[in-house]
């Protein structure tokens, strides 16, 4: 079996244990593999930016709320979640271009001090603007979905419509890096000096990967409304920005992969681990570090070089 | 090349395994007749550790207290505690996991804005649920299954504002307050109900949670030539605010609701705290024997003094003891029914520590007390009778 | 007037705080490529072996500082160094960054799991209450804080310029290579380096902590703070560091009073993203030669 | 006189006081091979750094075509037709040399969003095939670039600047590192190119030999000016040309 296949396979096994997983779980299981799908949208998301594009971005969460408002906004004013979705994602896309823009073009990697300060001005605005946003009482009642009449509302339906946009926004991050962007991206993070001497203009296609990975966190934030079905500024703070982009280099940077096990190490393994107690934290943190000394490329590069070595071996 | 076959299969399902376990952990064993569930989603862990451990204690205490008298119709009580850690996302979490559990009653948390998420689940399931939260919202969205333990800001602000008037006869104030659900929640009853009595809004002060250095808000404070300064923080807020006021050498009267006075603060702020007034809506150092009596077994029990969120706590144990008792049942729809415009009296249930009446949102009333901190201890210099105006009973 | 001077004096010497966290950021990023995000955690920990050195072995606060300052040398400068910093030499600067972060979070968590998760009181170095000049008053801890901030950033100056050792630091601070090649041995200085960071970060937890009380959670904010300051002042000088950290003060306690206490928190952000927009070598920074 | 190709005029540059390139002049003609020659320091390489997009010049015009591009960026340049390899070799190393040489030649053809819709080939295939059987590279195709050897990287090298088929190719030490052999192939195909193609170039080159027998034109820089230019034959008898390498 090659790596293609590989990588294949382990997508398919990851769906099918997604789709049967929450079959026998009660609501509090199924609550946190949505959440998980959600988190893994988001990451998928800054993989774009960050492991094809090479640019840090701290504002993912940002981006996840702003996401989270426009829906919770839009829904409890009475418009179908179905377009309040597409509508985050579109927003979250020019907002990510507008901010993005005159810092790539300024330095290469000033992207990642831009998004810092962004994601607290964000966070700001939500709680000080509240004629909009409802301040720090936030936004209540969030209505969840319907799909040709059908609700939504019950924890496992409302799982599978996580899910299905996971596979959705996933089947569009395999198509984008299999394109002659995802090249561009390749030649981009590879050596970009002799990828703008061809052509390839690094201002347009990091500007690209990072708006097109801030719409990902803005539709998965505006799923993330009707999950909790009461949103508040707090959760869009600078450290879920961090842990999001933990998500992503644990599980692996530029692999379709890595993602869903970065998202997966912070929403369930912690409920694996209950037995630590106090500890988790303390355990994962510490994981964190020895994996950076290790394998940098994160868990996925960790299986691939642990493949490598079967493979050799007679 | 076969044998790195099976293994990579062999990992594979050991993956897809190891995840559907993870998933799966989350399922719990059903509880038994004899016994009655509660579930305490709290504040364990990040900025509200120290109440919410406060609140937990006293849980536990009232728990042993009623199953050594042979618990709740016979059934002794079982407790679970959830720390929330005083983040509304894992609140939401906890909250749902919780009531996987099918309890009886949920009791917290402490903190505003994980209440609000976790209301929204209670209701659904039909669970009543009784927390220790002061914004005036949370009884405001016609939730039947709602119940506070102390006052409401609604409650709280216009006796606090009749004190300011009354008592301190301050002109104008100057209100400092911490910018989340809890803290603008209080800001806006506060300012209201100031302005209805002519008091003047000097300075309005927005910190934030975690915040420490508060010299930019000193100042702002002094600028603002008001007369009297309200604080309206978190415990190390409230603390920290108190060092600085003392170090910039403030001399005007601070004043705080509940938590300024407050023994965490006291504790921390040590002397900077001194001359402190405030109204408090239950404290241990009330001169009513149940709350002595109880303060005193908290201290041995846990080796330090309770505040007002262990009195809440302790008191909310018993809440459920008495109307269950009443119904003779345990039935979470009557029970939610037979706490609205209900009066609990310390002869019925002296668990309740001091009367205390519901009104029909869930809202409490109840006497309070004026305090004034003297030597780096809170002292009750007055008591307020119970305001009697019970809401659409 | 009164509260013009106090506010200035209040925010020049939370300033000078914000200064000693940013200058330690700095060098670490000078000298290493390090951008360390557990740096606000650089600052909580030594407060926290403050505190056990004077519950545990009973000594005052003058004793347990020097233990601290020897136990967070030993242990965030010289330990840190060996055993994440130079692992990491080769991978670049992102798995550093999430190394960083992670480190942070085991800091953080592992004072609130072994020691408590409550803030406690620390004991203040300096007497406390203001003090009159003329039609002023300002408070005497602000003077002291500064005074001793001050004496301290002087120190560094004057060991960086004028000793051979500090000389040879600033040398592998601008080129690594060329001070190699000149026979600097640049390993050590890398680990005064770290050294220094640990010894800044201590003395910044002295100064801030009687006010902050000491709580897992105080790194947060002011390793941000610290963030900012070093990007605004310019990240590859060091008094670009200082002046960051002075401004920064400054302008957080003057925008709470005059503009908005609601956004205090926005304006050095807004400042962080203007500098980066129209003059990326900070305030204070040299020029870099720009490619592509 | 015929308008120039490519006409750079009173290029200057400074590195903190230090003047690396002095007012210098640089044209190339339709058709020509321009060496450009002079000793270590001379400012060959800040010249095409400044030309090129690469480094912002202090002062002076660059044109193409009698457009004016000064201060493009390199991706820009590029898409107005101008080629380039470096001084050290680049060649994207966890790519394949097929991709190497789509990657190459993509961003110039359909729009941005067309190529994210397009086959992954993008209808290049012939081109590709072409270029790797010029280049002998062809039982390559499908490897990782940086499994070549370093003779086939420099080629692969060469034939990615050659594939958007650009008005004028700028190459920077060719012949840098590489066998005799593999030296004649390189001049062969680069006159090869010249003649049949019409392709022209500018090259920094330090192999006299090489660029004396390649080049249409002599170019020498010296002390960030230009010393002199003409035929191979005129620059050779030059003696401030003998000096300047001497005496630099």
């Amino acid at each position: 079996m090659n790596a293609q296949g590989f990588k294949r396979l382990a997508l398919a096994a990851i769906l099918a244990v997604a789709i049967l997983a929450p079959l026998g779980l009660k609501n509090y299981g199924v609550y946190l593999l949505s959440l998980w799908a959600l988190y893994a949208i988001a990451a998928q998301g800054l993989n774009l930016t960050l492991g094809y594009a090479g640019q840090i971005s701290l504002a993912q969460a940002a981006f996840f709320g702003i996401g989270a408002y426009i829906s919770a906004l839009a829904t409890t004013a009475g418009m179908s979640f179905w377009l309040a979705l597409p509508l985050a994602g579109l927003a979250c896309f020019i907002i990510g271009a507008l901010i993005g823009f005159p810092a790539l073009r300024v330095q290469h990697h000033y992207l990642a001090f831009v998004t810092l300060g962004f994601n607290v001005l964000v966070f700001l605005v939500l709680r000080n603007e509240e004629w909009l946003t409802g301040g720090t009482y936030g936004v209540a009642n969030i209505p969840r979905p319907a799909l040709f009449g059908l609700s939504l509302g019950g924890p496992l339906a409302f799982y599978y419509l996580c899910l299905a946009l996971l596979v959705l926004m996933t089947a569009m991050f395999w198509h984008i890096v299999r394109s002659p962007w995802g090249r561009a991206f390749a030649a981009l993070r590879d050596n970009p000096e002799r990828a703008a001497s061809l052509g390839i203009s690094i201002v347009t296609y990091t500007l690209l990967a990072f708006a097109i990975g801030s719409a990902a966190a803005g539709i998965a934030g505006a799923a993330f409304a009707p999950l909790v079905e009461y949103i508040d500024p707090t959760p869009f703070t600078l450290s879920l920005s961090l842990a999001f982009l933990l998500m992503v280099v644990v599980g692996g940077q530029g692999t379709l992969t890595g993602p869903f096990i970065g998202a997966a190490l912070v929403t369930l393994l912690p409920e694996w681990l209950r037995w630590t107690e106090g500890y988790y934290l303390m355990v994962y943190a510490l994981a964190v570090m020895v994996l950076m000394v290790v394998c940098p490329s994160g868990l996925t590069g960790l299986f691939d070089m642990a493949r490598r070595r079967w493979e050799r071996s007679p | 090349m076969q044998v790195s076959h099976s293994l990579k299969v062999w990992a594979l399902s050991a993956g897809a395994g190891a995840l559907g376990l993870m998933a799966a952990s989350a399922v719990v064993p059903a509880q038994n007749a004899k016994t009655v569930l509660m579930i305490n989603a709290i504040e364990l862990s990040g900025g509200g550790a120290t109440v919410g451990t406060n609140w937990r204690d006293a849980v536990d205490m009232a728990v042993k207290d009623i199953n050594g008298a042979g618990g709740i119709l016979g059934r002794k009580i079982i407790v679970k505690h959830f720390d929330t850690q005083s983040k509304p996302g894992i609140s939401k979490a906890v909250i749902t996991k919780a009531l996987d559990e099918k309890p009886y009653v949920v009791l917290g948390p402490i903190y505003s804005s994980s209440t609000k998420v976790n209301m929204v689940v209670t209701r659904r399931a039909g669970v009543p649920h009784i927390v220790g939260s002061e914004a005036a919202s949370i009884t405001q969205t016609g939730n039947p299954f709602i119940f506070r333990t102390s006052f409401g800001q609604s409650a709280s602000m216009p006796k606090l504002a009749n004190y300011l008037k009354d008592e301190v006869k301050a002109k104008s104030v100057a209100v400092v307050w911490v910018n989340n659900a809890f803290g603008k929640g209080g800001r806006d009853n506060a300012v209201k109900e100031l302005k209805a009595r002519g008091i003047a809004i000097a300075a309005d002060i927005s910190t934030e949670v975690q915040q420490a250095d508060f010299s930019a808000e000193v100042v702002k404070a002094k600028q603002s030539g008001a007369d009297v300064l309200f604080a309206y923080l978190h415990e190390e807020e409230s603390a920290r605010l108190l060092i600085e006021l003392k170090k910039q050498g403030y001399d005007k009267q601070i004043v705080g609701e509940t938590t300024l006075t407050s023994q965490k603060v006291l504790d921390l702020a040590k002397d900077a705290a001194n001359g402190v007034k405030g109204h408090v809506g239950l404290t241990a150092d009330a001169n009513i024997p149940a709350i002595r009596e109880f303060a005193r077994r908290f201290e041995a029990a846990y080796g330090r003094k309770p505040d007002h969120n262990g009195i809440k706590g302790y008191v909310a144990v018993h809440v459920v003891k008495e109307i269950t008792e009443r119904m003779g049942k345990f039935d979470q729809k009557g029970f939610a029914d037979a706490l609205h415009c209900t009066t609990i009296t310390t002869e019925q249930e002296p668990g309740v520590l001091m009367d205390i009446s519901y009104d029909k949102n869930g809202d409490v009333d109840r006497a309070s007390f004026l305090v004034e901190v003297r030597d780096g201890k809170q002292v009750v210099t007055g008591v307020l009778p119970k305001l009697g105006n019970a809401v659409g009973c | 007037m009164s509260d013009i001077v106090q506010l200035f004096v209040s925010g020049i010497s939370t300033g000078a705080i914000y200064a000693l966290a940013a200058m330690g950021f700095t060098l670490l990023w000078q000298t290493t490529g390090t951008i360390n995000f557990a740096q606000g955690e650089f600052v909580m920990l030594p407060a926290f072996i403050m505190l056990a050195a004077m519950n545990l072995l009973d000594v005052g606060l003058l004793s347990a500082f020097v233990i601290s300052l020897v136990v967070s040398m030993v242990l965030l400068g010289a330990a840190f160094k060996r055993a994440l910093v130079d692992p990491m030499a080769h991978h670049g600067v992102l798995p550093l960054i999430i190394a960083t972060i992670a480190l942070g979070i085991f800091m953080k968590e592992a004072v609130k799991t072994f020691y408590s998760a409550e803030a406690q009181p620390f004991a203040a170095f300096a007497p406390e209450g203001a003090m009159r000049i003329g039609p002023v008053s300002v408070s005497i801890e602000n003077i002291a804080v500064l005074a001793v901030a001050v004496v301290a950033i002087l120190a560094l100056q004057l060991f960086l310029q004028r000793t051979f050792a500090g000389r040879c630091m600033q040398a592998v601070a601008q080129n690594r290579e060329s001070a190699r090649i000149l026979g600097v041995p640049v390993e050590r200085m890398v680990l005064y380096t770290f050294l220094i960071n640990a010894a800044l970060a201590t003395l910044a937890a002295l100064l801030v902590t009687p006010t902050y009380l000491a709580k897992f959670d105080n790194g947060e904010s002011l390793g941000l703070i610290a963030f900012i300051a070093a990007i605004v002042g310019g990240f590859n000088q060091m008094r670009g560091a200082l002046a960051g950290g002075l401004l920064i003060g400054l302008i957080d306690n003057f925008t709470a009073v005059y503009i908005s206490t609601q956004y205090r928190h926005a304006i050095p952000l807004i400042l962080l993203i203007v500098v980066i927009l129209f003059r990326p070598q900070g305030l204070f920074g040299r020029a870099e030669e720009r490619r592509l | 006189m015929t308008q120039a190709l490519f006409d750079a005029r009173n290029i200057a540059r400074s590195y903190g006081g230090v003047t690396a390139l002095n007012n210098v002049s640089f044209a190339v003609f339709e058709g020509e091979i321009v060496g450009l020659i002079g000793p270590n320091g001379s400012g060959k390489t800040t010249l095409f750094n400044c030309l090129l997009g690469q480094l912002r010049a202090d002062g002076g015009t660059v044109r193409l075509r009698g457009r004016d591009v000064t201060g493009w960026r390199a991706n820009a340049l590029a898409r107005a037709g101008l080629g380039r390899t470096f001084q050290l070799l680049q060649v994207f190393g966890g790519l394949s040399v097929r991709d190497n040489l789509i990657v190459a030649a993509q961003e110039h053809i359909a729009t941005l969003a067309r190529r994210l819709f397009a086959p992954r080939t993008l209808g290049l295939d012939e081109q590709v095939e072409a270029a790797l059987e010029r280049f002998r590279l062809t039982a390559l195709g499908d490897a990782p670039a940086a499994s070549l050897s370093y003779g086939q990287q420099k080629l692969l090298d060469l034939a990615m600047a050659l594939m958007a088929e650009p008005d004028i190719v700028f190459l920077d030490e060719p012949a840098g590192g590489v066998t005799p052999s593999m030296l004649d192939e390189i001049g062969e195909i680069l006159l090869t190119l010249n003649r049949v193609t019409g392709t022209t170039f500018a090259i920094i080159e330090h192999n006299m030999d090489f660029i004396m027998e390649l080049s249409d034109r002599v170019v020498v820089l010296a002390e960030g000016e230009v010393l002199t230019s003409g035929t191979p034959e005129e620059v050779r008898g030059d003696e401030r040309v003998i000096e300047a390498y001497l005496g630099g």
